[in-house]
Formats: C-alpha cells, structure tokens, sequence
C-alpha cells in the first residue's frame, strides 16, 4: 500500500477549477516530485493534500486512511507536515520560537530538545540566529527556518513547495543536499519545484502537471530523457 | 441514526435557549399581539395574547422540525426522529424554564426587581392564564405536535419536487455572469444606459408627489444620509481611510449653517444660499485641518483618531465653554430655510432640493471614480506603498479624498439643519458615524446604488420597525449582525467587491485579511 | 496639481512633516503654559493632586484590563470587536446579580447573609460568575458574528460587531430594565471606606474597592502577559495572528484558538465590569459603552495587538483623563477633548502607539 | 368658547386639516413622544405608562375609544422631528402629549404649530419652548428658570450656604437650571466658588469632584437626573467632601436616587413636582403600582405628570368634539388648540392645572430631603 | 554619461548595515545586474533608490541630480520605475487599471479637471486607456485588460507588473528577480522580453537575479554585494571567474 494516495481530485478556488483531477501515489521513503509550468496547479496540489484546500471531488488516502475530509492541523499529527511557498515563517517571532511551533503538535518536552540539536545540527546558521525575530532574517535564511521548522514536527511526510525559490545558487545547492539528506533519515517527500533540472536530480520519480492535469509520470530518469520535458521545463533546446 | 438524534439535540437547544430569551426581552408578548391580531384572537391579559402565543410556539416548532430534518429527508422515519428528538428537547427547554418562573412566581418571588419583563401578569400570559400544570402541559404539548409536524411537512414537500439540481445551476450561472459584467462595463451601450436612467429619474422625480407628510420627511432624512454615504464611500469605499468621526464633517455643515442663519446665538443672518456654499467649504476645510495631522496613520490608528475628532465636536458643541457661540447642549433654534423667488422650500419641494443635491453628487463622484484621482484613490486602499511607488502623492489624494468626504458631508449637515430648522448636539452622536458606515457596508461599497439602498435600509427600516418599539434597536441589531453575514458583501455591490468577497470564499481559510479589500 | 512640477526639491511630505512639527510645538506650548499658571496659581493642594493620581490610576487600570480584551483580538484577528464593552457590561450584570442572591440567603450560624459573613467567598464567586457569563456570552459572539465573516475584508465583521454591541445593549435593557442599579458590596468593601493618608494636612482616602480593582488589574495584567509572551500556548496565539494557514499548517487549531481568545478576553471584561460595579457602584445597560470606547482608545494609544500598551495606554488614559482637566486649568467637561488631543499627538510621533512596535520602514 | 362654532367649521370645512373626522369604529388618538429606547428610555417608558392608564380610565366617549400612540423620539432633535412629521401626518391624531425633553421638543414645535395640534408637555421644562412664532405648546412641570430660582433662594435663604459649587450635566435641562441657581444665587450675594460639567452616562465622578473639593465648597447644586447625582453623592466623602451638602433639583427626586445612592441619600435635597399628598393620589399609587410593579415616581419623577396630561387632553377633547349625523365624530382643530391653552381648573394628580401662555402650572417647585431613607419635607 | 549612479550609499538597521558605502554606475541605455548571496542588501538598495527608505549616507543621482530625500512619488515621476521581489499588483484592479495606475504621473489633469469632467480630462483619458492597451499587448496580455490581477496566472502578473512599470514612461526600470518562480524554460522567455525592452524602447534595465542563465545571458556588466559591500564588479565572464564570487554565492557546482 502507498503512503499517499491522491486519486483523482478537483479542487476550486471559488469558481476557479485549478485541479482537473490530479491523481498521484507516493511510496514511503520515497522522493517524488511535482514539476509543471506557472498556475499548473503544484501549489494546489500541495495545499489540497495537506488539508488546507478541500477537493470538491476526489479523495486522498494517508497510510490507507482516507484524510480528504480532515482539517489541516488533525493531519500533522498524522504526520504530514508541509513546507509552504513563500516559507510563511512567522515574522515577529523568533526563530526559536518558530521552531518551537513547529513542534506544536509533538507532546514530548524531552524529544523536544533532542529534535532542535537535530535541525540546529542540519543549520548550524539557526542557532545562531536562535534569539532574532525571524522577520529580519534574509530570503536564504528564512528558507532554511521554514524547513526546520518543518522537521520539528518529526514528519514522516513532508511536502515541500518550491523550497529554492529566490535563493542564491550557493543555497540551492545546500538546500537539495539537505533534502536528500532528511529523506536518508526516513522522512518520505513530496517536492514541488520549478528548478526541474535539480529537482529531478535528487529525486526518484516525478509527475509532470499542466494546466491542472497530470501530463506525464515516470521515474526519474526518464523524465529527464523526455524531449517533451526538456524542451519545456529544463530549457534544453 | 444518532447523528439525526444529535442534530436534533443540538438544533433543539438552539431552539429552546432562543425562545427562552426572547421570553426574557419580553418579545414573545410583542409577537403574540401582533400574530393575535393578525388572527382576530381576543387579548385577554394586559401582557400579550395567549392565543398569540399558542401561534407563536407553534410556528416557531414547524420550523424548529422543518429544519431539523433537513439533515435527512431520504425517508419518513429518519424525518420523524429528527422531529422527535427536537421537539421533544424544545419543549424541556421552554417548559422547565416556564415551570420555573411559574414556581418562583406562586412562591411570591420578585422576579421583576431582576428581570424586568416577568412579573405575575407576564407568567400568567405564559402559562395561557390557567394553572401551573396545564399551562406548561400546554406548552409542551404544542412544541412536540407541531415540531413532529414540521419535520412530517418538510419531507413530504421535499419528497414533492425535485428542484435542488436546476437551483444549483443557476448559482453556477450568475457567478459567472459577474466577470463578464465588470467587463462589460466600458462598452455598455450608452443609449440603453441613458434610458434607463431617465426611467429611474422619473421614478424618483414622482415618487414624492405620493408621499405623505411624514414619509417625505423620512424620505430626506434618507436622502441626507445618502449625501453622507457617497462622501463617506469616497473615504472608505474608495480611499480606504476608516474614518469613524465622519459625524464631525456633518456637525460642522449644520453648525455653520445654523450659525450663520439663526437669529441666535450669533444675529447673524445670512441668507441659505451663501451659507449652503460656505457650510461646504467650512466642512472640506475641516477635513484637511484634520488630516494633515492624522493621514500618515495608517488603518486603525486612523479610525480611532477620527473617531476622537468626532467625539471632541460632538463635546464642544455642547461644552459651556462655546455655549455662548454655538448654543451649548439648547442648540440652535429657527435656522432659516432656502426659498427661491420668494417660495420658501418646505415639505416636498425639500425633498427635491434633497434629491437635486444627491444627483449632482452622484455626477461628481462618477466622474471622480472613473478618472486618474479615483484610480488613484483604489490603489491607496489596495497597497499604499507600491501607489506611492507609482508616482501616486498619496498625502494629497488622502487629503483630497478627506476634503470631499467631508464636503458631502458638509452639504448633507448644511440641509439637515435648514430642514430641520433646529440642530443640537443629540444630533451629531457616535450614532451617526457608525449609521453612515454601517449603511455603506449594508448597502454594499463602492456602489453608488448601494449607498442608497444602504441609506433606504439603515434609515428606512428603523421607522418601519417603529411598530417593534421598544424593540426597534434590538431588532435592528440583530438584523445588522444577520445582514452581514447571509451577504457580507451588501445589498447592492459593486461587482469588484462581490467578486473579491466571492471568490475563494468557499473551500479555503482566509489569507491575512485587510481593511477594505482582501491583500495587505 | 502641484504633483506635476517637481521642481522643488523637498519633497511634499516634507513640508507635511513640518506641518505637523508647528502644530505639536504649538500644542505643546500651550500645554506647558497652562500647566504652569495652575501650578504656580497654587488651587490645589497636595492631597488633591495624590486625589486625582489615585482616581486616574484606579480608572486606569479598569481601562487597561478592558483594553487587553481589545488587543487580544485585535492581535489574532486585526477586527475591533465593538461589542467588548457589552461583555465587560455582562460581566457586571453577572456580580451584581451574584450579590444579591447572596445576600438573600441567610447564614444561620452569623445571624447574616451569605454575602456578609462570607465576604471573601462572595467577591471571588461574583468575579468568577461575571468573568465566566462574559466568557461564555464572547464565545457565543466569536460563533454567531464574527466566525462566519472570517474571510472578509475587516470592514464587515466591524459592522457585525457594531450590530452586536446595538443587540446586546438593548437586549440587556429590555430583560434587566431600563433603570440603573446599585451593587451591594459586602461590608468590608463598602465603597467611601477605606485607609486615611494624611498629606498636607488633609486625609486622602485610599477606598477599599480602588486598591481592590487596581491590585486585581496588575495582576490580571502580569499574568496575561506571561501567558502570552512566555508559553507555548502564547506563542500558538502569536503565530495565529500572523499567518493563520501557516499555524494550521504546525498542527494548530486556528478556530480553537480563536474562540480561546474570545473567552479569556470576554473573562477579562467580565472582570472588569465585576470590578466597575463594586468599585463605582452604579450599573446599567449602558455601562459597558463608554469605558469600551475609551478602553480602545487605549489600546491604540498603547499600541494595538500589543498587551504592556494596553497596560501603559490604560493607565496613562486614565490619568490624562483625571489630571489633565486639572493640570490645564481646563473644564473637566473637556476631559475627553483633551484625552484624544494627546492621543493625536502622541501618534504623530509614535505612529504605531507608545509600546507598538517601531517598525522603522515597512519592509517592502 | 371655541367649542361652540365648531359645527359651522367643520361643516363648511371637511378638509382634515382643519377639522378631525373619526369615523366610526376608528380610535380618538393622541400621540406621546419620548425617548423609548436607549439612555433616557426610563422617562419615556414611565411617562408612557402612566398615560396609558389615564387612556384606560377614560372609557368610550360616544362610542368612540381613545388611544395613546407611542412614538420613540431617542430623546434627540432629529427623533422628536422625524416623530412629529409622523403624527403630523396621520389625520386621526388629534392632540400631543409631550413631547418628553426640551431638545426634541424644540423641533417638533413649528411641525405641529403649522398643523395646528395641540401638545401639553409632562415634563419639556426649557423655559423659552413657550416662546416664539407659535400658540399649540403647553406644558405642565413648572420651568427650569422658576425652579432654579427657587433652589438659589432656599439655599440661600433656608439653608444659609454661602459657598456654592455648581455642577450639571451639561444637558439642556440640567445646565439651564444649574445657570440659573447661579445667577440668581450670586444676586443674593453668595459666592460660587466653582462650576462643572460632568458627562452623563458615565459612573466615576471621582476627579471632578476632587476638584470642586479643592474649591472648598459648602453646597453643590446639580443640575441633572438621578443617575448622575448619585454618582456624585457617593462620590464626595471620596473626594474629601463628606460634610457638604449636595442639592439638586427635580431630576433627581425619586425613589430610584435614593436605591442608587444608597446611604449616600442620606441628607440629599431635591426640589420636586410631585404631587402633595392626596386621597386621588394615593389611589393612583396603588393601582399604578398594581400594574407596572413599581409605584409611580420609582423610575422618573413625571409619572404623575404622564397621567395628567393625556387625562387632561382627553377632557379636553370631550368638551370640543361633537358627534355627527353620520356617526362620525368631529373635532375642530383650532378650537382644541385653543380649548388646550385656555385649560383652567383642571384638577389633576399634580394639582390644579390653569394654562396662560403655556405654563399651566403656576405653582413652584417644593425641596424635600432624605432622611433614614426616605423623602421628607425637611 | 551615467543615468544613475549611488555614490557610498549606506543603509542601516540597528547595528546592521544592510547596504555599506554602495558605489554603482548605470550608462544610459544598458542592462546591469546586481548579485549576490540572499540578505546581501540588494533589494534595500533598491529601496533607498526608490526613496522607500532614506538613506543613511552617501548620495545617490538620476542624470546628475541628487535623489537625497525625496518621496519615492517624486522619484517615480523622475522616470525611475521598479518591480517587486514579491509580485505587488493592485489584485482588486483590473489589468487596465493597474497600468492605468501606472501611468498616473504621465496625466496631466488635476483634481477639478476630474471632478468637473472637463473636456481636456477627458481627451487626455481616451488616450490614456489606448496607450495602456497598447501596453497590455506589448507584455503579451492581449484581451485580459478587464481581468482581475489577482486572477491572473503568475506569470502574466510578473508581466502586468512590468506594464504598469513601463506606464511610467521611464528612463530606466529596476527589476528584482523578474524571474523567482519561474521555470528555466520560461526564465529564457522573461530574458528575451527584458532584452527587448532595451533594445525596442531604449529603456535602461538594472537587474537583480538570481539566476545565473539569465543573468549570464543578458547583462553587460555585474556588481555583486556580500553583506552589504561591493565585492566584485565586472563582466559576466570575469565575474564567473571570481573566486570571491565562487566562494560566497556561485557554489562551486556552478562554476
Ligand atoms: N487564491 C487563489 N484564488 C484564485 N485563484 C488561484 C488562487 N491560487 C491559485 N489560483 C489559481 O489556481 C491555478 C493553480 O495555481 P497554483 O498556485 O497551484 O500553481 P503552481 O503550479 O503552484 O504555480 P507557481 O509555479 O506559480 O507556484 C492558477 O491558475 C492560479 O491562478
Ligand atoms: N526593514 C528592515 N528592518 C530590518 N532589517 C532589514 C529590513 N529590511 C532588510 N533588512 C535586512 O537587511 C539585509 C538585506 O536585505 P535585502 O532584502 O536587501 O537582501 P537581498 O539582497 O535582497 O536578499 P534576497 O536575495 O534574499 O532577496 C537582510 O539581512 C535583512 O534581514
Ligand atoms: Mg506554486
Ligand atoms: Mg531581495
């Protein structure tokens, strides 16, 4: 059985219809990736799985229990914890205190502080800034709080969107060396990504959305050697 | 099965807590009376009309089993538990607290002393002026029939027609149809448009020939709040300045007015014209004298400043200091009227004066909307950075948008006093400024059919519920939390605004949310 | 108009700002120099003075206690709950209605009522009833009125909590009565008692009731703040305010949190308005209005969302409303006419409010 | 003497305006306005009340039933207006009781004046209202220049103050009686050593009073209601002023001052309207009492005032309508204004009532004070 | 000559120099860039540029003369426009209205002329609204005009910012990452587009990216900051061959 299971959702904003039944499955330890242009639906998908938007048709399926109906914070205690766009760190506190609610949902003082070594030790840069309100941190620095922040909760599926956007090359870099290395320790990922060419790099099997749709889904590798993908998402001519 | 069962608790509870209260504000004699009437029942106490009453709780429990059955109206039974359940747990509700009252009453308490709408008269009414007993038996026994009944009549209406699915479509229809409006709106076809608003004209131009004395005074006092409501929607609707004190700018209006043409306090005398002209500027100076200092505030800092303004006019119109000046808390008496060739305006042809002032308003802040100074206004409200960043002097549209709010309210302040003939300080309240707020929200922002409808509504209808009396602001309370939420977005929107409170409404938690519009 | 020549090199806002430096150098002459003739008139004695920094800081602090209502919802949901007045009117409604039960129940063993023999079990069930009843009548209104509104823009909840505010004021007038009521302390808080302080020759009485109010508001103050700033839970609440999804997204319950701050800011009303009842006395349907008002004043003078502002915005208000009249030789009819002149001021400067944050520039 | 042409008038003239036509089956009505709802609903409520009583006691009058419309005027000037245009324009409306407050009472004036509808007031008492282009407006309370008078002389004379501090509400009717003990009582030769306004509404007085306090006053007159005159009282042993007198004038009277007060009534004088005691009024009492639970008097001082008017304005009205061949009952307008103003001997609960320029009561107020709970005559 | 040129800007918050003693030159009708690591003070150059924050030293000109204090209103009307790092459009406008926004400081009319309708507001108008939909078209937006912002897909927004921009009429845009969320198909896409403002309407373009494709691909000459400094400035080749560049924010996998 899958980890994840999305079968066939159609999700609106309003009377926008951004999801035209996306179906994807997600094995567990796995790296799998979400690629598409701009409005395909990647963030939508995202936000439909972890609860934040409600397929209007469809359901999603987390380790065999049917989750399409649960609110957002039920399922981070399920274990689906999600890094948004744009980061949504909060701002005015600090960071050890972001950090401290992304462990909102583990009850356990002790593991508590055992989890902070862990992604202090993943970001030596956090605990440096452990004290400084998160809103003054740079776009990198922040990108790396919001993973953190993220693990806090011990996920065992985390979904990342678009977690290089706006950051300097040298960070791309750390950042997919960190992914790579969270899902060493078990932690299975669903990765959104418009940096393809990385993208399908670290990950095992990839989807390929357009306009709300699934276009294309195969491993990795091929997708890389697709022409169609090339051509339109790793501009290679 | 239990799921029914549980709604049906819950709905009941609602229910019952309901009727409990509307026992305590004293309504349900209100209610009975009016429903007693309706049905030529006799009054037999001093307090309400028990056959009434019976009325009322009956109704009240078909629509208690009505809606609890909508959960599930698959079959009869499910229908009939849903009923049971709920009327069963209303009638606990209303006849343990009737008990209740009848014991403590039979036990010489003075309720009245706390609760001022029971006393024995009142819990004889309750009890249909029979025993203890019979009288909650009574009650019971109507909330369990008819509740069940409700819940039975609701099924078989619904097992009637099958009409759900083509409702649905029209939803679907109509929201589609408000992109195509907005779109629509640069090349409507101008003739049809001029058409249709000499129709309307006409309309307004006879309808006062058919009002009475008393409505036609309604109707100005309607109109002069429509004047405020266009200048206010230019501050909020369009500027996105929320301006509490807006009252301020009105006072000033009237004062001036009634300063400058009053025998007393000050002999002075002018004329109404000169002074009508003058009222405005004194307002729109107002408003700039105010802003300068405050307009660098942003959103709520603002609010509570203006709202501050407000208040100290409000004080100083009736502080002794001024009383000499303005008339203190007596106000100013015999403001002179306009007259025109030696007709003075009174009763109907006022309100024509009134509703002259409001077409040209409307022409003015039509051309205001639509031009770069409206366009400038919107972008303030949606993001005050980046509308400086276009080259947007936004101190001085801020000011401007002040001044013109306060102009309108000027002109609808220098009219109130003439018509008035008399303005005090009980006439320039908070009261005014929320009125005028709130009729923008109701009626729907940035619509200019809206603010009338709004005004129609804010102004209209609490001398419709005069017939509520004492209930009238309880009532109208209510009403305004009820108005928000079935249609937050007005009676009469502007399509942007119905599209941004409509869109993404359905299925999503709200982003971070901002004064007038949705992004920050 | 003038914005298409840009010839002049100070810009617009400049000449703003020196705008509003004249008007406040002005303003503030003028304040130093009344100021100084009541001073130097010599009108009032020391024992006055100490008189009115006792009467405002007890206000104040009743101020600051409702205002925190304003700012903890303010805080989550950027909406100003109109309607907080009308809990803090519950909430005195609540005690007083506690009292008198009690004082119709007679204690054999003292020969007494409830209320007399048991004076300090009464004051805390009267405080725990009020803040419970205002507790419980803010959820409901968080439920009814506002969470149905909570995508829209923040006008329109306005609107529903001013609707509210109208429904309950009403409301209570009709159940309760249109007359005013007087709370019956027990005897140890009778108000106009209290310990004698001789300064300058003269007994200043420090009563019963205002150090009961001003002590209960510090420490509602103090723990409110520790909640807040220093637990988890507090920190939930902070990360509610700025970005609900993301907090969804941590595993907290957006609704339930806000519902919570409804509750603990309804149970600071209901405290305050036991506190108003058995400190002024006098209450009515109406009681919750003014207070309300002046306690938002507050909040924003503090800075809103911000709990020590409302604490140092409260209490500052309070004094500038006691002392100000005085200080300025100035009628004390005036008094809110000099409230909200300081107010504007003090936001020219402090545009964000005493304590609020000084957010430099925003970020763009 | 109106009432005799009446027949002609109404005959040659069946224009509403000038002559009512009731026809059969419909109520004889006239119309109260008060502040129903809100801060000062108390007065409108108890005023209301009580009229509905004096409806009530007068029966069918030729077939014909009377009725008391009740209109809320929110006490402001805009609401009497808005409630004057509306009985103006119901042509069954024959009379106005009131309206209760003088601001909106003011405005409704040159309405009803230009409708020729009588109005006789229970308790507008500005002492200008009578003035001015116009003849419908009467009333019963005696004026606020009168009563201030009167206060500033007992204080004076009486009660041998010589520092008075002078506080009201900074309401039409609390600041023109608390202006006028001011002046009067400096023309006696006393000294007023301080003058303040308060808010209404609010229920902390504590720094206002320090302040009078400061001025070291022997009395302080206030000019108000009740609500905040017992504020005041139980705030001046605060303020340092446990030993000076607090004088007020009939807004305060009542038995409601003295429950808010509590024992801070205690030696508190007011002037008052209310009746002398009589066997109607005792009568009254009970049955009022009876009905609404609380005796007259208990929630404002003008519910004896309530029950006058609408009883006088029923008498009157007897004595000019006539009852037609069609079953139809006239009532010429102009004479029952007229009939209205020249109301003389009329024996009411507040004593006999002769109108003459619109002041129909002539006699002054009277001061009482309270002791061990109670309004005494001191 | 240099249409803009920072003379050692600084720009501080607390203790923290965002932007520390900036010297740049931009020759008129040139593609600049601007790199560097993230926090390393770009955009808050932009900002003091812009008149969003006041600079806390230096001096900054536009064709020679000073920017020092004035609001960022005035700038604009200079003919200095700017996108944002995070899309900022007016969202409850329509895309006409945005660039209608935008072209504010080229209207004329004042606020009587508006109020009263008058025949010169309304010419000026009619040729506002043809000029927008010029624009409109120009960013490939044809027939959207009466679309929401918000509405528009993300890409389109990017472009309708950069129309409103260009209603400015300017003499040089600032850009910021013009292309953050983009994938690198559409990133050469964005390229060609900015290349073509130079190159068709001779606007001069500062750039900030993090994109090394596009920033290689198009601009004459780079500054990249670290920590607020200038650490390197040059051409694309020699800056790809800075090791202080490699070191800080290249990476060497880029290299
Ligand atoms: N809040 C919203 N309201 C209305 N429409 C929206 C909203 N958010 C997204 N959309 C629309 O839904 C569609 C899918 O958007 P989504 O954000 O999922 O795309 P994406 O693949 O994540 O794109 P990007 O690469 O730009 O992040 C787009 O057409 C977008 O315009
Ligand atoms: N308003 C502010 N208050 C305090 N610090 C600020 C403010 N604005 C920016 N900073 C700080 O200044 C530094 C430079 O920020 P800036 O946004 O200019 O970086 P950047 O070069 O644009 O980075 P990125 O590539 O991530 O966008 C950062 O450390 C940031 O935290
Ligand atoms: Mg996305
Ligand atoms: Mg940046």
């Amino acid at each position: 059985m899958a980890m994840l299971e999305v079968n066939n959702i159609h999700t609106y904003y309003g009377n926008i219809h951004a999801l035209k039944g996306v179906s994807i499955t997600v094995e567990e330890k796995e790296i799998v990736t979400l690629i598409g242009g701009n409005g395909a639906g990647k963030t939508s998908t995202l936000r439909t799985i972890s609860g934040l938007l409600k397929p209007r048709l469809g359901d999603i399926y987390f380790e065999g229990e049917k989750i399409s109906d649960t609110p957002a914070h039920e399922l981070v205690y399920k274990g689906i914890t999600m890094v948004p766009e744009g980061r949504g760190i909060f701002a005015r506190l600090t960071v050890f205190e972001n950090l401290d609610m992304g462990a909102y949902s583990q009850p356990d003082r002790f593991t508590f502080d055992d989890d902070l070594d862990r992604v202090y030790q993943l970001f030596p840069r956090l605990k440096e800034r452990e004290k400084q309100v998160s809103g003054t941190l740079s776009g990198g620095e922040q990108q790396m709080l919001a993973t953190a922040r993220a693990l806090m909760a011990n996920p065992r599926l985390l979904l990342m969107d678009e977690p290089s956007m706006g950051l300097a090359p040298i960070l791309v870099e750390s950042v997919f060396e960190t992914i790579v290395e969270i899902n060493k320790t078990g932690t299975t990922i669903l990765l959104v990504e418009q940096n393809a060419t990385v993208a399908l790099s670290v990950a095992n099997r990839g989807y390929v959305l357009q306009t709300g749709e699934i276009v294309l889904k195969d491993s990795a590798e091929n997708l890389r050697k697709d022409e169609m993908v090339q051509k339109a998402y790793l501009g290679i001519e | 099965m239990k799921d029914l069962i549980k709604q049906g608790l819950r709905l009941g509870s609602i229910f019952g807590v309901v009727i409990i209260f509307l026992i305590l504000f004293g309504l349900t004699s209100t209610l009975s009376d009016i429903l007693g009437e309706f049905v030529n029942l006799e009054s037999r106490t001093r307090t309400g009309n028990p056959g009434g009453l019976m009325i009322l709780f009956a109704l009240l429990s078909l629509w208690a089993g009505s809606s609890a059955s909508a959960s599930d109206r698959s079959n009869w039974k499910s229908a009939l538990v849903s009923g049971v359940s709920v009327s069963l747990i209303i009638g606990l509700f209303v006849a343990a607290f009737i008990l209740l009252v009848g014991f403590l009453d039979s036990a010489d308490v003075e309720m009245r002393d706390y609760l001022a709408q029971l006393d024995h008269l009142s819990v004889q009414f309750l009890l249909y002026g029979r025993s203890l007993i019979a009288g909650v038996l009574i009650t019971f026994g109507i909330f369990l029939i008819f509740g069940i009944l409700g819940a039975l009549l609701a099924y078989w209406y619904e097992a009637k027609q099958a009409g759900e699915v083509i409702q649905k479509q029209v939803l679907v229809l109509k929201e589609k149809a408000l992109d195509s409006k907005l779109a629509k709106q640069y090349k409507e076809n101008p003739r049809s448009k001029w058409i249709g608003y000499g129709l309307l004209g006409l309309v307004v131009f006879i309808t006062p020939q058919f009002l009475g004395k008393y409505w036609n005074y309604a109707m100005g006092t309607v109109g002069i709040y429509v004047l405020m409501g266009l200048g206010l929607n230019i501050v909020v609707g369009l500027a996105g300045l929320l301006d509490l004190g807006y009252v301020a700018f009105f006072a000033i209006g009237a004062y001036t007015a009634g300063l400058l043409t009053a025998p007393a306090p000050l002999p002075l005398q002018i004329g109404f014209w000169p002074v009508l002209i003058f009222s405005i500027v004194m307002a729109a100076f107002a408003g700039i004298l105010l802003g300068i200092p405050v307009l660098r505030m942003r959103g709520d800092y603002l609010a509570i400043v203006t709202l501050g303004f407000g208040e100290i006019i409000r004080v100083l119109i009736r502080s002794d200091m001024l009383a000499p000046y303005v008339g203190g808390p007596q106000g100013i008496r015999d403001i002179a009227g306009p007259s025109l060739f030696g007709i003075a305006f009174s009763g109907k042809a006022y309100l024509y004066l009134i509703i002259i002032a409001i077409l040209l308003i409307i022409l003015f802040t039509n051309y205001l909307q639509n031009s770069k100074v409206g366009r400038a206004w919107m972008a303030m409200r949606e993001d005050e950075t980046v509308a400086q960043a276009m080259g947007i002097n936004t101190l001085y549209y801020k000011l401007m948008a002040f001044a013109t709010g306060a102009a309108f309210a000027g002109l609808g302040g220098a009219l109130f006093a003439a018509r008035n003939q008399y303005t005090g300080p009980a006439d320039h309240t908070l009261m005014v400024s929320i009125n005028v707020l709130s009729l923008l929200i109701v009626g729907g922002m940035g619509s200019i059919p809206g603010v009338i409808v709004g005004a129609f509504v804010l102004k209209g209808l609490p001398e419709i519920l005069r017939e509520l009396d004492l209930y009238r602001l309880l009532v109208f309370g209510g009403l305004l939390v009820f108005m928000m939420i079935i249609r937050p977005e007005g009676i009469w929107p502007a399509p942007r605004r119905r599209m941004e409170l409509h869109e993404g409404e359905l299925d999503v938690l709200p982003p971070e949310e901002s004064l007038v519009g949705k992004e920050g | 108009m003038s914005e298409t020549k840009p010839k002049k090199t100070t810009g617009r806002v400049n000449s703003f700002k020196i705008i509003q430096a004249i008007i406040s150098v002005l303003f503030l002459a003028f304040l130093s120099w009344r100021l100084y003739n009541v001073i130097s008139s010599g009108v009032y004695g020391p024992d006055t003075w100490v008189r009115f920094a006792i009467s405002g800081l007890i206000i104040g602090s009743v101020y600051a206690v409702i205002a925190i209502g304003y700012t903890l919802v303010y805080g989550i949901l950027f909406m100003i709950n109109f309607a907080h007045g009308e809990l803090m009117m519950i909430g005195a409604f609540s005690g007083y209605f506690v009292f008198e039960a009690l004082k119709s129940i007679p204690v054999a063993a003292t020969g007494m009522s409830f209320l007399d023999s048991y004076q300090i079990i009464s004051v805390v069930l009267a405080f725990i009833v009020g803040m419970f009843m205002a507790a419980l009548s803010g959820y409901f209104l968080e439920k009814i009125a506002y969470r149905p509104l909570r995508g829209a823009p923040r006008l329109i909840p306005l609107i529903s909590a001013i609707g509210a505010s109208i429904f309950l004021q009403n409301a209570a007038q009709v159940t309760f009565g249109p007359q005013r009521r007087t709370y019956t302390n027990p005897d140890a808080l009778l108000r106009s008692q209290g310990w004698r302080i001789p300064i300058g020759g003269e007994e200043v009485i420090l009563t019963y009731t205002g150090v009961l109010t001003f002590v209960l508001s510090i420490l509602l103050l103090i723990g409110l703040y520790t909640l807040v700033m220093r637990t988890r839970y507090g920190r939930s609440m902070r990360a509610v305010a700025e970005n609900k999804q993301t907090a969804a997204l941590m595993g907290i319950n957006v609704d339930r949190i806000i519902s919570n701050t409804f509750i603990i800011s309804g149970a600071l009303g209901g405290a305050a308005g036991v506190m108003w009842g058995i400190h002024n006395g006098i209450i009515y349907h109406f009681v919750g209005f003014i207070p309300g008002i002046k306690a938002f004043t507050a909040a924003v003078l503090g800075g809103i969302g911000n709990i020590p502002g409302a604490m140092v915005g409260g209490l500052l208000l309070g004094i500038v409303e006691s002392l100000g009249p005085a200080a300025l030789g100035i009628d004390f009819q005036l008094k809110d006419v000099i409230a909200f002149s300081i107010l504007v001021l003090i936001l020219i400067f402090r545009p964000s409010g005493i304590v609020g944050e000084v957010l430099t520039e925003e970020k763009v | 003497g109106g009432a005799a042409k009446a027949p002609d008038v109404c005959a040659e003239n069946p224009d509403e305006t000038v002559c009512a036509v009731i026809e059969e089956g419909s109520t004889i009505k006239i119309g109260y306005a008060g502040p129903m709802a809100g801060d000062y609903s108390a007065f409108g409520i108890d005023i209301s009340n009580a009229g509905l009583l004096a409806v009530d006691d007068a029966g069918e009058f030729n077939g014909f039933t009377f009725e008391l419309l009740i209109e809320d005027t929110q006490g402001s000037g805009e609401g009497g207006a808005s409630v004057a245009n509306l009985y103006v324009s119901d042509p069954d409306v024959v009379a106005i009781a009131g309206h209760t407050f003088s601001g909106s009472t003011a405005a409704a004036i040159p309405i009803y004046n230009a409708a020729r509808l009588p109005m006789l007031s229970p308790s507008a008492t500005k002492a200008d209202l009578t003035d001015g282009p116009q003849d419908v407006f009467n009333r019963i309370p005696f004026t606020d220049d009168l009563q201030g008078q009167f206060a500033a002389e007992y204080l004076y004379n009486v009660l041998g103050v010589t520092k008075l501090a002078v506080m009201h509400d900074g309401d039409a009717y609390g600041k023109g009686v608390a202006e006028r003990v001011q002046e009067v009582y400096m023309s006696l030769g006393g000294e007023v050593v301080a003058v303040e306004a308060v808010t209404p509404g609010e229920t902390d007085y504590s720094a206002v009073l320090t302040d009078i306090g400061a001025s070291d006053p022997e009395a302080i007159y206030f000019g108000g209601y009740y609500p905040e005159c017992a504020v005041i009282a139980q705030g001046m042993p605060v303020a340092g002023m446990e030993d000076v007198l607090l004088f007020s004038d009939d807004g305060s009277y009542g038995e409601a001052f003295i429950e808010l007060a509590g024992p801070h009534a205690e030696g508190v004088y007011a002037a008052t309207g209310a009746p002398l005691d009589s066997a109607a009024k005792a009568e009254f009492d009970a049955y009022f009492e009876s009905i609404y639970g609380d005796p007259p008097g208990a929630i404002s001082t003008f519910t004896w005032h309530g029950y006058d008017i609408v009883d006088a304005l029923i008498q009157t009205i007897k004595s000019v309508a006539i009852l037609g061949d069609d079953g139809s009952l006239y009532i010429p307008r102009e004479a029952l204004v007229e009939a209205v103003n020249g109301l003389s001997g009329y024996e009411g609960l507040t004593g006999v009532l002769t109108c003459n320029g619109g002041e129909c009561n002539a006699s002054g107020p009277s001061f009482q004070v309270v002791q061990d709970g109670a309004w005494v005559i001191p | 000559m240099s249409i803009l040129e920072t003379r050692n800007v600084t720009k501080r918050f607390g203790g923290l120099s965002a932007v520390d003693n900036v010297t740049l030159q931009i020759p008129e009708g040139s593609i600049y860039s601007i790199i560097g690591p993230n926090g390393a003070g770009k955009t808050t150059l932009y900002n003091c540029i812009t008149g969003f924050y006041p600079a806390d030293e230096g001096d900054m000109l536009f064709n020679g003369k000073s920017l020092m204090g004035l609001s960022p209103d005035r700038i604009t009307r200079l003919g200095i426009s700017r996108t944002y790092q995070n899309i900022r459009l007016f969202p409850a406008m329509t895309a006409l209205e945005n660039i209608l926004v935008g072209a504010h400081p080229q209207l004329k009319s004042n606020y009587v002329d508006a109020f009263l309708h008058t025949p010169r507001q309304r010419a000026e108008e009619k040729k506002a609204l043809e000029d927008a939909q010029d624009l409109l078209n120009f960013v490939g937006l044809k027939g959207k005009g009466d679309l929401f912002a918000r509405g528009l897909p993300y890409g389109e927004q990017r472009r309708l910012e950069m129309a409103r921009a260009l209603a400015n009429k300017p003499k040089i845009i600032l850009l910021d990452e013009p292309t953050a969320g983009m994938n690198p198909n559409e990133s050469v896409t964005m390229m060609r587009f900015i290349q073509s403002l130079r190159d068709e309407l001779g606007i001069t373009i500062l750039l900030i990216e993090h994109d090394m494709k596009v920033e290689m691909g198009i601009s004459e000459f780079i500054y990249v900051l670290d920590f607020g400094q200038l650490i390197a400035k040059g051409t694309p080749g020699e800056i790809q061959k800075n090791p202080q560049v490699i070191e800080s924010y290249l990476g060497r996998g880029a290299a």
